[in-house]
């Protein structure tokens, strides 16, 4: 019997071989230490994120997500859906909370959902994997199973938009939240004081008008340097890729020497709880982080 | 300016507003703007060069009876969806979702920018996921980078943005998040069928009900 | 123990502030019994710790010495501070009233010499000043406290401090014994006048209030431009002590916002109207202003103050709120945003940033007796509203974000209404 | 109960306490006391404050027969409730705050402190043997009931509270009908909780109220006539349309005359007056009164109203001066409310209000939020013209958001014109008329009695006061209280302006104003009956009397008087009003003549101190400077100088005076004769934002004493040894600085030329 079930929803970008494949792994890893069992949602599919509006209207969307719902429901009765993507969350939890405030959304999304053979009575908490440890373990325990702490490492960490707004962590401020701060020290690291903490990262910009995000990446980088990190942590996968990917087209574009590492603050868990570099998916940074594997490696 | 009376006719009265609160996601809110600007402001694409109006701006359109320009306009296409605007509104208008409620309804209309291009991904985008449920990414970027604007393949466009990514495209190979084998099917979910009739009844339960409001 | 004579015929007025002091003054110089309850050790409120009062630019001094002597010369109120209501039970013409008061450590036998803080060491707190300064744990609160005695502040009851205050005292009027005592007296009415709190600066998350030391309140800026304040008048930006020539006001602080408070607080783009003339006067044509609004609400005929600040060339309005405040290296205050009036975007640095907050009623959160809350009820805002028939009436800022001058207006009518129910007692015992 | 001659018993209290025997020679007081002071008893305690001190002074005032007591001690701002002998006449010696604390603790300092302390304790108890104890003004009237004139929100509201008080009021409306302005309204806006639609007038339950009220009589069609009398004493001929006229005996009177709509017809470019279908508010109301609920429909044609176009600051917060200057406050709420008649009947109707700033205060912001909710549209914009255009109107503006100039379509245009009041005339205006109309110049004379005649006719109260018959304007015609701190302080004594007459506002804010106008109303017949002062001094008991034998009828009291409380006899001397009087002691300042006074303030109390002071005959070291200080601001500003120890000059010796305006010429050239080198006056700040307590009094004394200097040239003095300054009471830090500097400069000028004369 584990420690703390959850139904899990791990998102497009999270599967094999996809581009946050890294994020899982390390995830993984670190419930395996909390003791932590996630069980899929079986057959989830795409939230349809955030940039879903253009094409898939409301009532599809929110189709999208009451499927997820449902299945979560159906399958896994009683159990908080978890979600490690932000925008998986973010959708999945507005979806939720649509729903319960519009009857007429309601009933066509049910209607929708007959379709698929579906139909939703109680929607389920819907949480993000920060929130979950740090409201279900609390810092204190998350601290208990460190036997490599980041002693001497800096993190920068980055929030972002997803996580932060418009639901958020509880009690944590839109604009200074502290809980990843407060994690990483958690982890024994030090967390940097630098201001593009809550900036956003261009989302799916990145794509479409990727001078306007590169901007914006170059800011939040700039500032982490300028506060001193080694390295830049986050609970987003996109905040990941685009921070991380686009450095050398920033370099190419504004002469910058940009080269850190962003990586998942489960990886840095991963990492402290004396994790192989392999099962903290280290492997899966394009820029590797040097420290951390140098610890895992130890 | 000099504005033709047929237009002037309609200035100034709910017409517009009244199409947008039936039409578009969250339209009933634009009405509840008090023209602060906190939203502009708090838009990390403002400071940003080429973007018409903040959402501020589009909603005084709104009342204005600006119908062309507004639904024309590229500035709902500028949403990165950070949120600021929508969590810092005195009045709690969710910004970012009339935004993309308006951005949508001209999508419908066809009098979106044509080449807008974050019109164009979130359509690939959509198409990509709703194809089987889940997003394959490689199709995604292949969409992005060798389908032109109208969505045309374009084999030498796509070529040279391909090149330009070629470095962050090989490190993701390299470190294992991009799977060229993707390109010939990827992940899937199982209950196709299920999950494709869902859709097609949810949109078109959505015209239905829009229609309705038109009529 | 503290004695006070009061029957059903006696007002209760809840509040020391300019409201309290008015209805109470007002129902005394008409003949009836007072009992003037305040919870600070002197008498004044809010309107005492402000510099300049608008339009007139004069200062709120003035009246209250006036108010003082008004007080001093009428053997009808009792006035009790350092007090609070505890407990009300009873109905209009009969109420029956707990006043719980705290120890001062400070008899009636105090001259206000001073001896006691010169021989105190310890530094609390500057409360008068909003917390911008210290003072001497004996201490008089201001120049103008009523009643004109120190306070011993509790953190130094048991010291060593205490005992030299104590001993520097000619007169005995150091008495380290006192307790918190508690008093039930009659009143036949009551006046609530608990007056308003600024809103709380730190959750409007945006502009970083207690994270950025040169973003402040307008409530602190009045103390800063006061001479009597911690500065002695200088107007100083607190990171590095520079003088604030290029001052922001951003209206609306927490007010007209449905995350903070609902309604308009009235005062405060008059309060910075006025505050640009505390630029002015500082610095002459180098003293710049900016204020950032949705709405200049210079009502009635503040609105020739309003076009006289408009036409100084020194004054900037920028028609917007503003979306958030970053901190420039050398610790200016650099506000973002758009100016609405043509979308103009900014991102502009100065070198200290006021938030004009508004009001939330005192009593807000408050749990108001079950005897009041018969008659009276809080609105949406969590204002006092009258509520049919009751021997209990709002005045001042707890019943509405008012000015001085309709807080006054408000407590004239309130003593009124007192008097309407204690004269009816007073017809049905003759 | 008042000491005559054959009883006076003089006693001084000295005090040794705080500090005061460590660093003055108190034994050398208590001899100053009794052989120059002429204390019959003189006591020493080295803590006066305590309990035992104030037994000892009650003791001797039982026991010993003392009827004046010269106190040395702190300033007359500390210790009162200790210091407090209701019957006894009471001076205080100001030691501590006026010389121990202004003085550096040093041994070169302690003769000149020491000179200093005597002479407080000399002028202490020359003082108080020129005072008696105030026996309160005999000739009260005894009416307590009100008149209210205007019988709108704000007189309905003052008449009902009044009354729920057990006071009679009579209550003068000049229509047929109370209710005013509100009758006119359909609805009015949200007074309560949620504040989200238009509510009903209450004006009938008001009326009804009113009628059954046994406390309160109605006078319909009519006026007041002519208003005589006194606080406590007013006769009131009330005229109605029959043209008889009744007297009303009434103690105080409320002004609730209000207000007319401003003239929209001033304002063509907005289309009044070219279209029926440009109305002001007073016009939609009518609309909607006929509509009743229905959809309202436009006065051209009759044809319902598709599109409502709302024009706020309609000739209002103009700075051209062409129009109204300021804000009427109300209009947005108004504008909102007549939206929703709109929006209520036909929410397909397009209602847009135009503004530039939308000043909706308190929970305004949930009215206006209802209006939106209900689809009303708000638009920054400037209108410039209103055009009839075909069938409709064409509104032209700038829309301040979208910055362009454009126009909007509508069946019918709203103009927030405004509010006027109904103040009576301007006092200036019609004085200088009346000065004009004794013109020889014929034509000078016909024009200015047409004037007179023009401006009498706009009265509202009538008043027989030498000054005018109404209350003086404040600003833009307000019958305001220029005081924060004291919104009710009109000049006229016992007569309040309540409701928009004072200043624009809304019916909220003219229930609550016309409620407080009551309460002050109240308490001046109270007190009149009391023979007490009106505010700010009071329940002072003391009031002017005048020795006619000595009167040259020279009318300065009667014309500076701030108050108007100085009327003529039939003889022409001057007849004083005690209850309108408010103690500032102006009319004694302005006596050439010196006959009048007050039985504890007088030309001779402050007079014998200037005398008391011992001005040495040597310079060196020794110059000697009077400060007159305004006891309201200039005094305290000393006091907290001396608590907060800053150092002034040993050579000032200050006397508190109730206002600069009460400052009588004779005491400068007192001073000058016997010697002072120098003479500060501080008073409180004048002219348009003036701090004075009796609005007029710092003015007046400034003016008199500017005079001075011919005085001075005749006695062959530099026109700098008489130097008025404008004090304020936080100018703490300031004031010992200008003392100091003026002692300086004294000290340069070298001595007055008429010492040891």
């Amino acid at each position: 019997m584990a420690n703390k079930e959850y139904a899990f929803y791990p998102g497009c970008s999270s599967q094999k071989g996809a581009s946050s494949s890294n994020y899982l792994t390390s995830v993984q890893t670190m419930c395996k230490t909390l003791d932590i069992s996630l069980t899929e949602i079986p057959d989830w599919n795409c939230c349809g994120a955030s940039i879903g509006y253009a094409e898939g209207g409301e009532l599809p969307r929110l189709a999208l997500s009451g499927r997820n719902l449902a299945l979560a429901e159906k399958h896994l009765p009683g159990l908080d859906v978890v979600a490690t993507c932000a925008a998986c969350w973010l959708g999945t939890r507005e979806a939720k909370e649509r729903l319960e405030h519009s009857d007429v959304l309601m009933r066509d999304t049910q209607i929708a959902l007959k379709e698929a053979g579906l139909n939703i009575t109680v929607i389920p908490e819907v949480r993000h994997m920060a929130e979950v440890l740090i409201e279900d373990f609390g810092y204190d325990a998350l601290t208990k199973p460190v036997v490599k702490g980041l002693d001497g490492l800096k993190f920068a960490g980055y929030v972002g938009c997803q996580t932060n707004r418009p639901f958020g962590i509880d009690g944590e401020s839109y604009e200074n939240p502290k809980y990843l701060d407060k994690l990483v020290e958690s982890l024994g690291g030090e967390a940097v004081k630098y201001d593009q903490k809550v900036t956003c990262c261009g989302g799916a910009l990145a794509f479409s008008e990727p001078e306007k995000a590169h901007a914006q990446i170059k800011d939040i980088v700039e500032s982490a340097y300028d506060g001193g990190a080694d390295m830049i942590v986050t609970p987003c996968p996109l905040c990941q890729a685009n921070v991380e990917l686009y450095q050398g087209a920033i370099n190419k574009k504004y002469g910058t020497k940009f080269n850190i590492p962003v990586l998942y603050y489960s990886q840095l868990m991963a990492v402290a709880y004396g994790s192989s570099a392999k099962e903290a998916a280290l492997n899966g940074n394009v820029i590797r982080a040097k420290q951390l594997e140098a610890l895992a490696g130890k | 300016m000099s504005v033709n009376n047929t237009e002037m006719a309609v200035r100034y009265k709910n017409n517009f507003l009244k199409e947008l609160e039936d039409q578009a996601e969250m339209g009933e809110w634009i009405k509840m703007c008090m023209q602060c600007g906190v939203c502009a402001g708090s838009c990390p694409t403002n400071f940003h060069p080429g973007w018409d109006h903040p959402p501020q701006e589009i909603f005084m359109m709104v009342r204005a009876g600006r119908r062309e320009e507004v639904l024309t306009s590229n500035s709902m296409w500028m949403c990165t969806s950070c949120y600021n605007c929508y969590v810092r509104c005195p009045r709690k208008l969710p910004i970012t979702h009339i935004m993309h409620g308006i951005a949508n309804y001209a999508h419908r209309l066809g009098v979106a920018p044509k080449l807008q291009p974050t019109r164009n991904f979130g359509k690939i985008f959509w198409n990509n996921a709703a194809k089987t449920g889940r997003v394959n990414e490689v199709m995604l970027t292949v969409d992005l980078y060798f389908r032109n604007a109208e969505g045309k393949f374009d084999l030498m466009g796509g070529i040279k943005k391909a090149l330009e990514m070629q470095s962050v495209a090989i490190g993701l190979v390299k470190a294992g998040r991009l799977n060229p084998l993707e390109l010939f099917g990827g992940h899937k979910c199982k209950d196709q069928k299920g999950l494709q009739s869902m859709l097609k009844k949810a949109r078109e339960l959505e015209e239905t009900r829009k229609a309705l409001k038109a009529a | 123990m503290t004695s006070i004579v009061a029957t059903n015929q006696t007002i209760l007025v809840v509040g020391g502030g300019i409201a309290g002091m008015t209805a109470a003054l007002e129902a005394a110089e008409t003949g009836k019994q007072v009992v003037l309850v305040e919870k600070n050790p002197w008498l004044g409120g809010r309107t005492a710790q402000l510099y300049r009062y608008f339009p007139k630019m004069c200062h709120p001094t003035c009246g209250l010495e006036i108010n003082l002597r008004r007080l001093k010369a009428n053997p009808r109120i009792q006035v009790l501070t350092m007090a609070e209501v505890t407990g009300i039970s009873g109905e209009a013409g009969n109420y029956s009233v707990n006043v719980t008061l705290s120890p001062r450590y400070v008899n009636n036998k105090c001259t206000a010499c001073g001896e006691c803080s010169k021989a105190v060491n310890s530094e609390i707190a500057d409360a008068f000043n909003y917390n911008l300064g210290k003072v001497k744990a004996a201490y008089l609160p201001h120049d103008m406290a009523y009643p004109q005695r120190y306070v011993l502040d509790p953190s130094i009851i048991g010291t060593a401090d205490a005992e030299a205050a104590k001993a520097a005292c000619k007169v005995g009027a150091i008495d380290l014994d006192q307790q918190t005592e508690t008093v039930s007296l009659n009143a036949g009415a009551i006046v609530w006048a608990t007056g308003f709190q600024p809103y709380a600066a730190e959750k409007i998350t945006p502009y970083r209030y207690g994270e950025f030391k040169n973003v402040i309140t307008n409530v602190e800026f009045e103390r800063l431009a006061d001479p009597h304040g911690p500065t002695k008048g200088k107007i100083l930006r607190p990171s590095d002590g520079k003088e604030a020539k290029n001052v922001a006001f951003i209206q609306c602080a927490g007010s007209r916002d449905e995350n903070h408070l609902r309604h308009c607080s009235r005062f405060c783009c008059m309060a910075s109207l006025k505050q640009t003339h505390y630029v002015q006067e500082a610095f002459g044509d180098e003293g710049k202003s900016t204020i950032y609004y949705i709405d200049i609400r210079a009502i009635d005929r503040f609105e020739d103050f309003y076009q006289k600040v408009k036409a100084n060339p020194n004054v900037a309005f920028v028609k917007s709120k503003v979306a958030r405040i970053s901190e420039d290296k050398n610790g200016d205050p650099r506000l973002w945003g758009v100016n609405t009036e043509g979308y103009k975007r900014y991102s502009e640095p100065h070198d200290l940033v006021v938030l004009a907050v508004g009001m939330e009623p005192a009593v807000k959160g408050m749990a108001i007796p079950a005897a009041l809350s018969e008659g009276i009820v809080a609105d949406s805002s969590g204002f006092l509203a009258m509520n049919g028939n009751t021997g209990v009436f709002g005045a001042g800022c707890a019943t509405n974000a008012l000015d001085v001058n309709r807080a006054v207006q408000s407590a004239t009518a309130a003593a009124l209404r007192a008097i309407q129910v204690v004269n009816q007692v007073a017809r049905a015992e003759n | 109960m008042s000491a005559t001659m054959a009883e006076k018993k003089h006693a001084a209290y000295i005090c040794s306490g705080c500090e005061l025997g460590a660093r003055l020679d108190v034994a050398t007081l208590v001899k100053t006391a009794t052989k120059e002071g002429k204390m019959q008893l003189v006591r020493e305690h080295a803590f006066l404050c305590s309990a035992e001190g104030v037994a000892m002074i009650q003791n001797d005032i039982d026991n010993e027969g003392v009827t004046h007591a010269a106190i040395c001690a702190c300033s007359r701002r500390a210790k009162t409730e200790a210091f407090n002998f209701p019957t006894t006449a009471i001076s205080r010696g100001n030691l501590r705050e006026g010389v121990i604390w202004v003085r550096p603790d040093t041994e070169e300092a302690r003769e000149t402190t020491q000179e200093m302390a005597e002479d407080y304790v000399r002028m202490a108890c020359a003082e108080v043997k020129a005072m008696t104890v105030p026996s309160g003004n005999p000739n009260v009237g005894g009416s307590k009931t009100l008149l209210v004139v205007g019988g709108g929100v704000s007189g309905m509201t003052s008449a009902l509270e009044a009354a729920k008080a057990g006071y009679k009021v009579v209550l003068v409306e000049k229509t047929g009908a109370l209710g005013g302005w509100a009758a006119q309204n359909y609805k009015r806006v949200p007074t309560r909780e949620p504040f989200k639609d238009p509510e009903d007038t209450g004006v009938a339950d008001m009326v009804s109220r009113i009628a059954a009220d046994a406390n309160i009589t109605v006078y319909l069609n009519a006026t007041l006539t002519k208003t005589a009398g006194a606080p406590g004493r007013f006769k009131a001929d009330i005229t109605v349309e029959s043209g008889s006229t009744v007297t009303e005996d009434v103690g105080a009177i409320i002004q609730a005359s209000g207000f007319t709509l401003y003239d929209a017809n001033k304002l063509p470019h907005l289309g009044y007056g070219a279209s029926p279908d440009v109305v002001d508010q007073a016009g939609l109301e009518a609309l909607a009164k006929a509509a009743n609920g229905g959809v309202i429909k436009r006065p051209s044609d009759g044809k319902e109203v598709k599109s409502v176009v709302f024009v706020q600051c309609a000739g209002q917060r103009d700075a051209s001066g062409e129009h109204l200057e300021y804000c009427s406050g109300y209009c947005c709420n108004v504008s909102v409310k007549q939206a929703m008649y709109f929006k209520d009947a036909n929410p397909d109707v397009d209602t847009v209000v135009l503004y530039t700033d939308l000043r909706l205060p308190g929970n305004g912001e949930d009215f206006y939020r209802s209006a939106q909710n209900k689809g009303v549209i708000f638009s920054k914009g400037v209108v410039s013209t209103v055009a009839a255009s075909g069938n409709g109107l064409t509104v032209n503006f700038k829309d301040l958001i979208l910055n362009e100039d454009t126009q909007a379509q509508a069946d019918l245009v709203v103009l927030a014109t405004g509010s006027v009041p109904t103040s009576g005339p301007d006092l200036d205006a019609l004085n200088a008329a009346v000065v004009a109309s004794e013109s020889k110049d014929a034509d000078i004379k016909a024009e200015a009695d047409l004037q007179v005649e023009k401006l009498r006719a706009k009265s509202v109260l009538n008043l027989s006061y030498r000054q005018g018959p109404d209350i003086p304007h404040f600003k833009h015609g307000f019958n305001d209280s220029h005081f924060i701190c004291f919104p009710y302080e009109t000049r006229r004594t016992a007569i309040y302006a309540a409701g928009p007459v004072r200043r624009p506002m809304d019916m909220v804010q003219a229930r609550e104003d016309a409620t407080g106008a009551a309460m002050k109303a109240i308490q001046a017949v109270e007190n009149a009956g009391l023979g007490k002062a009106a505010h700010p001094r009071a329940g002072d008991l003391s009031f002017p009397t005048a020795r006619l034998e000595g009167c040259t009828q020279c009318k300065r009291c009667t014309v500076e008087c701030p108050f108007g409380a100085i009327d003529e006899d039939e003889k022409r001397f001057p007849l004083f009003n005690e209850s309108r009087c408010r103690r500032c002691g102006t009319c004694m300042g302005a006596c050439p003549v010196r006959v009048i006074s007050f039985e504890n303030y007088s030309v001779n109390t402050v007079g014998a101190q200037v005398k008391a002071i011992n001005v040495p005959d040597e310079f060196e070291n020794k110059p000697r400077i009077l400060i007159l200080a305004c006891e309201n601001d200039a005094y305290p500003a000393l006091d907290m100088a001396g608590m907060n120890r800053h150092d002034y000059s040993a050579f000032v010796r200050v006397i508190p005076v109730r206002c600069l305006g009460s400052v009588n010429t004779i005491w400068i050239t007192d001073a000058l004769n016997s010697g002072f080198d120098g003479i500060m006056l501080m008073g409180c700040k004048h002219g348009e934002q003036y701090q004075c307590h009796f609005v007029k009094g710092s003015e007046l004394g400034r003016y008199r004493l500017s005079k001075v200097g011919d005085t001075l040239k005749g006695m062959g003095l530099e026109p700098e040894r008489v130097f008025d300054t404008e004090v304020a009471i936080t100018d703490i830090v300031t004031l010992p600085q200008r003392i100091n500097d003026y002692a300086a400069q004294l000290e340069a000028m070298g001595p007055s030329p008429m010492k040891g004369f």
